[in-house]
């Protein structure tokens, strides 16, 4: 198993992997109907006559290269030949509308943009006169740009035609370049990521050479990932994820990156590639899923019921017989059945029959998503990380797995609390600072050099993992001081099928309170099968049974509340159900259909003030937004209902 | 790139006469093609566009007339002679092998380019194996170049008109000709499909440099297309020239309106 | 189920056109053919269950493989270039009377010339195969009416073939070398010294024959020529537009076809029947060979074996089960109900599933290649 | 003068079998005109309506009905047979294969006549079965011309007879009654038929029927020839290559090619078969239709095939 080790930058890396691993992939690429192989050798030789062609072209230490388009093996090349000339590649998200590419490339200073296609050379072109410092564009992909203006276009495949040749003319150039190599250290920076800011203008983040390589081989020894591994490069290059995934740990581990034909083909060639290491976001895993279940609908009844069924087996034993835990003969034998009949081909189509560790993270899962990915035997995983640290922050080690914790702290990553709850840390890949930008650096770090995630968490006592909560500026305290943490226990409310919105109330006030909104098709579907009959979302809203239903899902959240310390306090005391779905055109939620938390507040004023009077009911009128837009408003009386708190202690007798 | 040269002419038609029985489907019909250009042949239904095909690729012998193509007249022709002398085209109500996949059906195209014969083939080593993946190789780029990867090894029967056409397209480009002929290449496709193709076809000419002379009966698709516009009615040639100047002509205006669209 | 594909990846595209470009097909394919290779002698020269006796050996693998062979020829033909044929049992007899003549040496005497022309037998290999290439001379004569001709007349195109050399076998007494009784013995199985007697080596001659021939057809069908014939079976003059030269694809389409059945029907002489009159490759032959390919799969080779097996299975099955159950059917009872059975197979198949077995075996397989869901 | 009548003698012989041959091959002219089929099963029509025929009348005589009653009530017999099967073949296949090429058509046709064989022959029986509806002793013409004079099968003479009774109604059919003409129609093109209103599906079944029945009155001349037999459908088949000959869509082409076909292979027999060892009947047909068909595809009376694209 390769790691870091002394070598400190890329193309030192790139040479290592040339010489240790010359015959293995090192990229695969599925095009022209096949996958297209390339040795680490053969990169190394193109990514030298690459740099060369480059340097023709004027790149020069400390030059900074845009990268735009999706993973395309030339635009991995682009950024190893950059940094082989000390030159800083700068990936931008291939979907950024033109004025963020614009921004980007201004504050990057790009002198020189790696483009994929048509598409994005159109794109860097419409901004271009905003761009003094760029002076060429180099594509990918030629389809298309047979009508351009030459002058400032220039094919890749040329410019490293162009290199090789200029590197047989004359042997200077070729030693020029690898002096390059050899004076390149450590302390340069080797990549600049632009976080893509929900807060303001996007920050570029700088990472050094060093700093990258030694994170990456920690967590390469942490997977034990081997330059037999698989990887499927397939999200975005300028997120930290696929940067620290595909090319760095590639590059440290000496595996293999595999580059879907299109970002439409990305499940079938996850299928045929069989990829060994998988990261995904939870909404990846669960969009997987929904289009499995979407299609199983289709499948024959009893095919269907056959493989719900073994889904329950998984749910019920494939946790316990994955991680050995005893399990009744019975469930051991259905579990082999269902793994044959079921789990296996399941996986085997989903393409993650070969993966050996698969992390999700940057949100929060839902449990039974996650128990589910689990129970079929997948090797998920989570980690905690942000671009600042360069990924990882915490990671959870195989056979520690929790569906509500990030995992212990990743190697040799330092992690504390502060005073305000917020999660600080210091990690060997830690960023240097944000590029031309010394006040949000200085932001960004505690004055004893740790870096502020922002996020609010702390370390669970039971399994000394690090549970992150919220963001910390959204984190308050209840008047008895009780941190109130709102989007954890919103999300913990959310996990359960029934309730589609939550918003819960508590900051400064004596007791948590929470507004529900249920889920209109999971909840009549329970109505359905439990013949209660109800006329309107409203009716429905308000039926006892529903809120008795709700109950029970609060109750199971204030007993999961009970178990953490730091939130024992801050559980339910009551709560009602809205009567009308929350919904964007109201305002009450925005468009990427998140609440808003304040605005909801004020609107809804007269049950806030119910909620904390000890009111039973109140009577609420709002206006309302019908789908044809006309206006109206719906008025009505809500019960609130109170929950028991209950004791640490007694739910653990519960959780028994 | 797209320049017609003036005097560079590929095909010329004199005087073309061709009829079935008694009824005249063409009368004494003239024009030409120029290397590398798109050419259009309009006219109402019924106008003996697709009979001028027929006669072009030697599908149809016509009884009078003569067809000069690269400099070479030939009265007669047998329609896989047009192809070998570097015709394609593509058909008005697809004509695809329905039994066969996407792939197939352009590799079929090769045909003309493979080398080694039914002994080589029968064995499938060394120089046919390495013939067929070169082909292969070749087929893919023009699958690329259409877009069509996802279906591939579909039977073109289960495909969708619009695709259909497509890789019939693709079956003609596999020829690498010099001229391809293009039957109606948007009839039957919503508006959408219809840009599709219409960027095909000047990507085409533009790529391959190929010389394209496609027929339509509806005016507006080829118009902003062509570079030069014949318009036939009735087997005959009532106008020809630059889109705009057909545009205008009269005659074209009367032809059109005369008949229900 | 079956098929864990995931990690199957092509990186050349001859492994993306390779006959079987699944791991888990390629498998299954090594051990069926270690079976025929060395199972089946094994167990037969054992006697071992169920190769206790020779019957299976003589009575159901032989001529299945030897079918098998005939029905691959004449799916090339019908299946893959389109070209119906009626007269596949006479391509058979010309190859078996052929390599017979060859075997025993030739005499044309040319009393009007005055001299005779005169080969000596040639040995058993060559003499097949060169029945081969007879049969594959006289199927590009009878292909040439193709070329102005299409399908239904090219049916009594391939009749007359079969009622001529039907015919002409059993008139002319050159063919059998003057036997009284008409019927003719085939020479000894003797190849470079190896003498081909016991069932097990006829069966493992014909396994050797069918096996080669049947991955060089495969070869053809896959390639460029298989391309053109099927272009020509799908749509003739589309076909002829992009350059494909009708003469050449149906002619060579019957060449290769009438040689595979040329090599088959010497192999059902020499190796199965031993002697054998021309009623031996009547029409009802021809008739069971198209058969074999429709119920197994029109344009498939795999289908050729299925349908092979298909036919012959039937009309044992039909001789044992009802014996088994203790009411057995008198032989013409069985002959008819085969009719019956096989005559409305026919038709089910051609409006159900118009590729036969073959396709419905590749549906199964799909189906596990994505179970448990339905696409 | 010897040798003139022998050849006269011979002709005549061959002419008249030939009309045997014709009437077979109507039944094939009106399916393919009709639907497009060319209907391999013809032959097994023959023998399943001649087996009905001969075993109804064989079990109406035994239980001592009178001749000609058992002789009307057994053709009726035969004729319903005749319309089942045609109404079974309309149902079950030609109708589900609409629209098919002429191939599949074709080949399902053979699936059809292995059913019908099957099935006569389980059910009838697959002895021969002599039937005896018309005279077969002979008469001697123009004794005074050639010494023995010609001999004529009176056999052969009412086999003509019906020949052309039925070449007359059949053409009365077409011409006259409202379905013959919408056969017509059909056979011209179908989407017209379908615009005229006619059940495509009730047309093809009276299309089958004709061709039954035409099989009918083939299997009384033939059965009373040769006894009704397995063989027949053999013989049935010469009129595949009767029909190239003739042209496949021409009522009259088939009684023409019959004849020749009749008369060709007679002749034949007689002058060439010695010289190569005889039996030349067996071929003479198909070789003749091959050579037609490499001269003119379309046969004496077919219409030129045009494609067009």
């Amino acid at each position: 198993m390769a790691g870091g080790g002394s070598f400190d930058t890329f193309p030192k890396l790139l040479l290592r992997n040339a010489a240790q691993f010359g015959t293995r992939p090192a990229f695969r690429h599925k095009d022209l109907g096949i996958w297209q192989n390339w040795t680490w050798a053969q990169v190394a030789e193109i990514v030298r006559a690459y740099a060369a062609g480059l340097d023709r072209l004027g790149l020069r230490q400390g030059d900074t290269i845009a990268v735009v388009g999706s993973n395309r093996p030339k635009l991995y090349w682009t950024m190893m030949a950059a940094q082989m000339l000390r030159a800083i590649p700068v990936p931008v998200y291939s979907d950024a509308v033109a004025d963020e590419l614009a921004f980007v490339l201004a504050h990057a200073e790009a002198k020189l943009v790696a483009a994929q296609d048509q598409e994005q050379v159109d794109k860097v072109l419409s901004v271009s006169d905003r761009l003094p410092q760029l002076n060429k564009i180099v594509y990918d992909e030629p389809r298309g740009l047979d009508g351009y203006d030459r002058s400032g276009l220039i094919a890749i495949g040329d410019i490293i035609e162009d290199g090789r040749a200029a590197l047989a003319a004359d042997v200077a150039l070729g030693e020029r370049i690898d002096e390059y190599v050899r004076a390149g250290n450590g302390s340069d920076i080797a990549v600049i990521l632009y976080t893509s800011g929900t807060t303001g203008a996007p920050k570029g983040v700088m990472l050094s050479a060093r700093g990258c390589i030694d994170a990456a081989t920690d967590t390469t020894r942490f997977d034990k990932l081997t330059d037999k591994d698989v990887v499927l490069a397939y999200l975005p290059l300028a997120w930290a994820g696929d940067h620290y995934v595909s090319y760095v740990q590639g590059l440290v581990a000496g595996f293999c990156m595999a580059c879907p034909e299109s970002s439409d083909t990305i499940e079938q060639d996850r299928h045929e590639i069989g990829p060994t290491f998988y990261l995904a976001p939870p909404r990846g895993f669960e969009a997987m899923l929904t289009r499995l279940m979407v299609r199983m609908e289709d499948a024959a009844p009893l095919k269907r019921r056959l493989f719900n069924y073994f889904l329950d087996v998984a749910r019920r034993y494939g946790e316990q017989v994955l991680t050995g835990r005893p399990v009744p003969l019975s469930g051991r034998l259905l579990y082999a059945l269902g793994r044959w009949l079921v789990y296996e081909p399941l996986k085997n189509v989903l393409g993650l029959s070969l993966v050996r560790v698969a992390y999700t993270g940057g949100e929060a899962i839902g449990p039974d998503l996650f128990a589910l990915y689990r129970s079929i035997g997948l090797n998920l995983k989570q980690l905690y990380g942000q671009t600042e640290a360069f990924l990882y922050v915490t990671c959870q080690p195989d056979g520690e797995i929790y569906s509500d914790t990030v995992g212990p702290a990743a190697p040799n990553v330092d992690i504390r609390i502060a005073e305000s709850g917020e999660v600080q840390f210091r990690s060997p890949g830690m960023f240097l600072g944000y590029f031309k930008d010394q006040a949000k650096t200085a932001e960004a770090m505690t004055s004893d050099g740790y870096v502020r995630t922002g996020d609010a968490g702390f370390f669970d006592e039971k399994t000394g993992h690090l549970k992150i909560i919220d963001r910390a500026k959204d984190v308050g305290r209840l008047v008895d001081g009780t941190m109130f943490a709102p989007k954890y226990l919103e999300n913990k409310l959310k996990f359960y099928p029934n309730i589609k919105e939550a918003i819960t109330l508590g900051d400064s006030r004596e007791f948590v309170c929470a507004m529900l909104n249920i889920d209109p098709v999971a909840v009549a579907n329970w109505a359905e099968r439990n013949n209660v009959a109800y006329g309107s979302y409203q009716e429905l809203a308000g039926h006892p049974l529903v809120y008795d239903m709700v109950a029970k899902d609060v109750a199971a959240v204030n007993r999961s509340l009970a178990g953490e310390k730091a939130l024992a306090g801050a559980q339910i005391r009551r709560f009602l159900i809205l009567h009308k779905e929350l919904d964007a055109d109201d305002g009450e939620l925005t468009r990427t259909q998140k609440v808003r938390r304040r605005f909801i507040a004020e609107r809804y004023a007269p049950l806030v003030t119910a909620l904390y009077n000890g009111a039973h009911d109140a009577d609420i009128s709002t206006e309302v937004t019908f789908e044809d837009g006309r206006k109206g408003t719906t008025a009505a009386r809500v019960r609130i209902c109170d929950m028991q708190a209950i004791g640490s202690g007694e739910s653990l007798g519960r959780a028994a | 790139m797209r320049a017609p040269d003036t005097n560079d002419i590929l095909l010329e038609v004199e005087r073309v006469v061709l009829s079935f029985g008694g009824v005249k489907a063409l009368r004494d019909v003239s024009f030409n093609i120029r290397k590398g250009e798109i050419r259009a042949i309009i006219g109402p239904n019924g106008a003996g566009k697709t009979s001028m095909l027929n006669v072009i690729n030697g599908f149809y012998r016509p009884n009078h007339g003569a067809i000069t193509f690269k400099g070479r007249t030939r009265a007669k022709m047998q329609p896989f002679e047009a192809a070998r002398g570097g015709i394609a085209r593509t058909f008005q109500n697809v004509a695809l092998f329905k039994g066969m996949s996407a792939l197939d059906n352009i590799m079929a195209g090769r045909t003309l380019k493979v080398r080694r014969g039914l002994l080589w083939q029968v064995l499938r080593l060394g120089p046919a194996l390495a013939e067929e993946v070169e082909h292969r190789r070749k087929v893919e780029e023009i699958i690329d170049f259409l877009e069509i990867e996802t279906i591939r090894k579909v039977p073109v029967g289960r495909l969708p008109y619009g695709l259909q056409k497509r890789v019939e397209l693709g079956r003609a480009l596999a020829m690498e000709p010099d001229l391809l002929l293009l039957d109606e290449p948007m009839a039957g496709m919503n508006l959408e499909e219809k840009e599709d193709m219409s960027r095909f076809i000047i990507d085409v000419n533009n790529h391959y440099g190929t010389t394209i002379a496609l027929i339509e009966h509806d005016m507006a698709v080829v118009m902003d297309l062509s570079d030069r516009v014949a318009v036939l009615d009735h087997g005959v040639k009532i106008a020809d020239g630059t889109p705009d100047e057909v545009k205008r002509s009269q005659v074209v205006i009367d032809a059109y309106l005369g008949v229900a669209h | 189920m079956l098929y864990r594909e995931a990690g199957q990846f092509k990186t050349t595209y001859a492994e993306d056109m390779a006959i079987f470009p699944i791991r888990q097909d390629r498998i299954a394919l090594a051990i069926l053919v270690g079976i025929a290779f060395i199972g089946v002698p094994l167990l037969a020269t054992f006697h071992v269950w169920p190769f206790g006796s020779d019957y299976l050996l003589w009575a159901i693998l032989l001529p299945f493989l030897i079918l098998a062979l005939a029905a691959i020829g004449t799916n090339i033909l019908v299946g893959y270039c389109g070209q119906i044929s009626l007269g596949s049992g006479a391509f058979m007899a010309i190859g078996a009377y052929s390599a017979y003549k060859l075997a025993t040496g030739v005499h044309i005497p040319l009393a009007s010339l005055g001299f005779a022309i005169a080969i000596p037998p040639l040995p058993v290999l060559a003499s097949i195969l060169l029945g081969g290439l007879m049969s594959a001379g006289v199927g590009i004569l009878f292909g040439i009416p193709s070329l102005r001709i299409k399908g239904l007349y090219l049916a009594v195109a391939t009749l007359a073939a079969q009622f001529f050399f039907d015919w002409a076998f059993l008139r002319l007494p050159w063919f059998t070398n003057y036997a009284p009784s008409g019927s003719v013995n085939a020479p000894e199985l003797d190849f470079f010294g190896v003498v081909v007697r016991t069932p097990v080596e006829r069966y493992l001659l014909c396994l050797l024959f069918v096996t080669v021939l049947a991955v060089l057809a495969k070869n053809l069908v896959r390639g460029n020529l298989g391309r053109q014939w099927m272009a020509i079976r799908d749509m003739d003059i589309a076909a002829e537009l992009i350059g494909i030269r009708p003469l050449y694809a149906k002619l060579t389409a019957f060449a290769v076809s009438s040689f595979i059945i040329g090599v088959a029907g010497a192999l059902w002489g020499f190796v199965y029947l031993g002697s054998w009159e021309p009623l031996a490759f009547s029409i009802e032959r021809s008739l069971d060979l198209l058969f074999m390919v429709i119920i197994g799969g029109l344009g498939s080779i795999m289908g050729s074996f299925i349908g092979a097996a298909f036919i012959l299975i039937v009309p044992i099955l039909l001789n044992v089960l009802p014996t088994e159950l203790g009411l057995p059917l008198s032989t013409q009872t069985i002959t008819h109900l085969q009719f019956i059975i096989f005559g409305s197979l026919i038709c089910y198949l051609l409006i159900k599933e118009p590729h036969g077995f073959a396709r419905l075996i590749s549906i199964g397989k799909e189906k596990l290649r994505l179970w448990p869901f339905p696409y | 003068m010897i040798a003139f009548g022998q050849f006269l003698e011979v002709l005549i012989g061959g002419l008249m079998s030939g009309v045997l041959y014709s009437l077979v091959a109507l039944g094939f002219v009106l399916i393919f005109k009709a639907s497009g089929v060319f209907n391999y099963a013809q032959g097994a029509m023959v023998l399943l309506a001649g087996l009905a025929l001969v075993r109804a009348l064989d079990l109406l005589v035994a239980n001592g009905f009178p001749l000609w009653v058992a002789v009307v009530l057994a053709i009726g017999f035969a004729a319903v047979i005749m319309a089942a099967t045609a109404w079974l073949i309309e149902r079950f296949v030609i109708g589900p294969l609409v629209n098919q090429d002429a191939l599949t058509l074709f080949m399902s046709t053979i699936g059809v006549t292995f059913v019908i064989e099957g099935v006569a022959e389980m059910i009838f029986g697959s002895d021969v079965y002599p039937l005896r509806l018309f005279p077969t002793d002979a008469w001697f013409l123009f004794e005074g011309l050639f010494p023995g004079g010609i001999l004529v099968n009176k056999l052969d003479v009412w086999g003509a007879l019906i020949a052309g009774i039925l070449v007359g109604g059949l053409a009365i059919f077409f011409q006259r009654t409202k379905t013959g003409r919408a056969l017509r129609a059909v056979a011209d093109d179908h989407l017209a038929a379908h615009s005229v209103g006619i059940p495509i599906s009730w047309i093809w079944f009276v299309v089958w029927l004709v061709a039954g029945l035409v099989a009918l009155v083939a299997a009384t001349v033939w059965g009373t020839k040769l006894g009704v037999q397995f063989s027949i459908t053999f013989l049935a088949l010469k009129a595949l290559p009767v029909l190239i000959i003739g042209g496949l869509t021409s009522i009259p082409g088939a009684i023409v090619g019959g004849l020749i076909v009749g008369a060709g292979e007679k002749i034949a027999e007689v002058y060439l078969g010695p010289s190569i060892g005889g039996g030349i009947e067996y071929w003479f047909a198909y070789v003749l239709a091959l050579a037609v068909l490499l001269v003119r595809p379309q046969g004496l009376f077919g219409e030129r095939i045009i494609e067009r694209i």
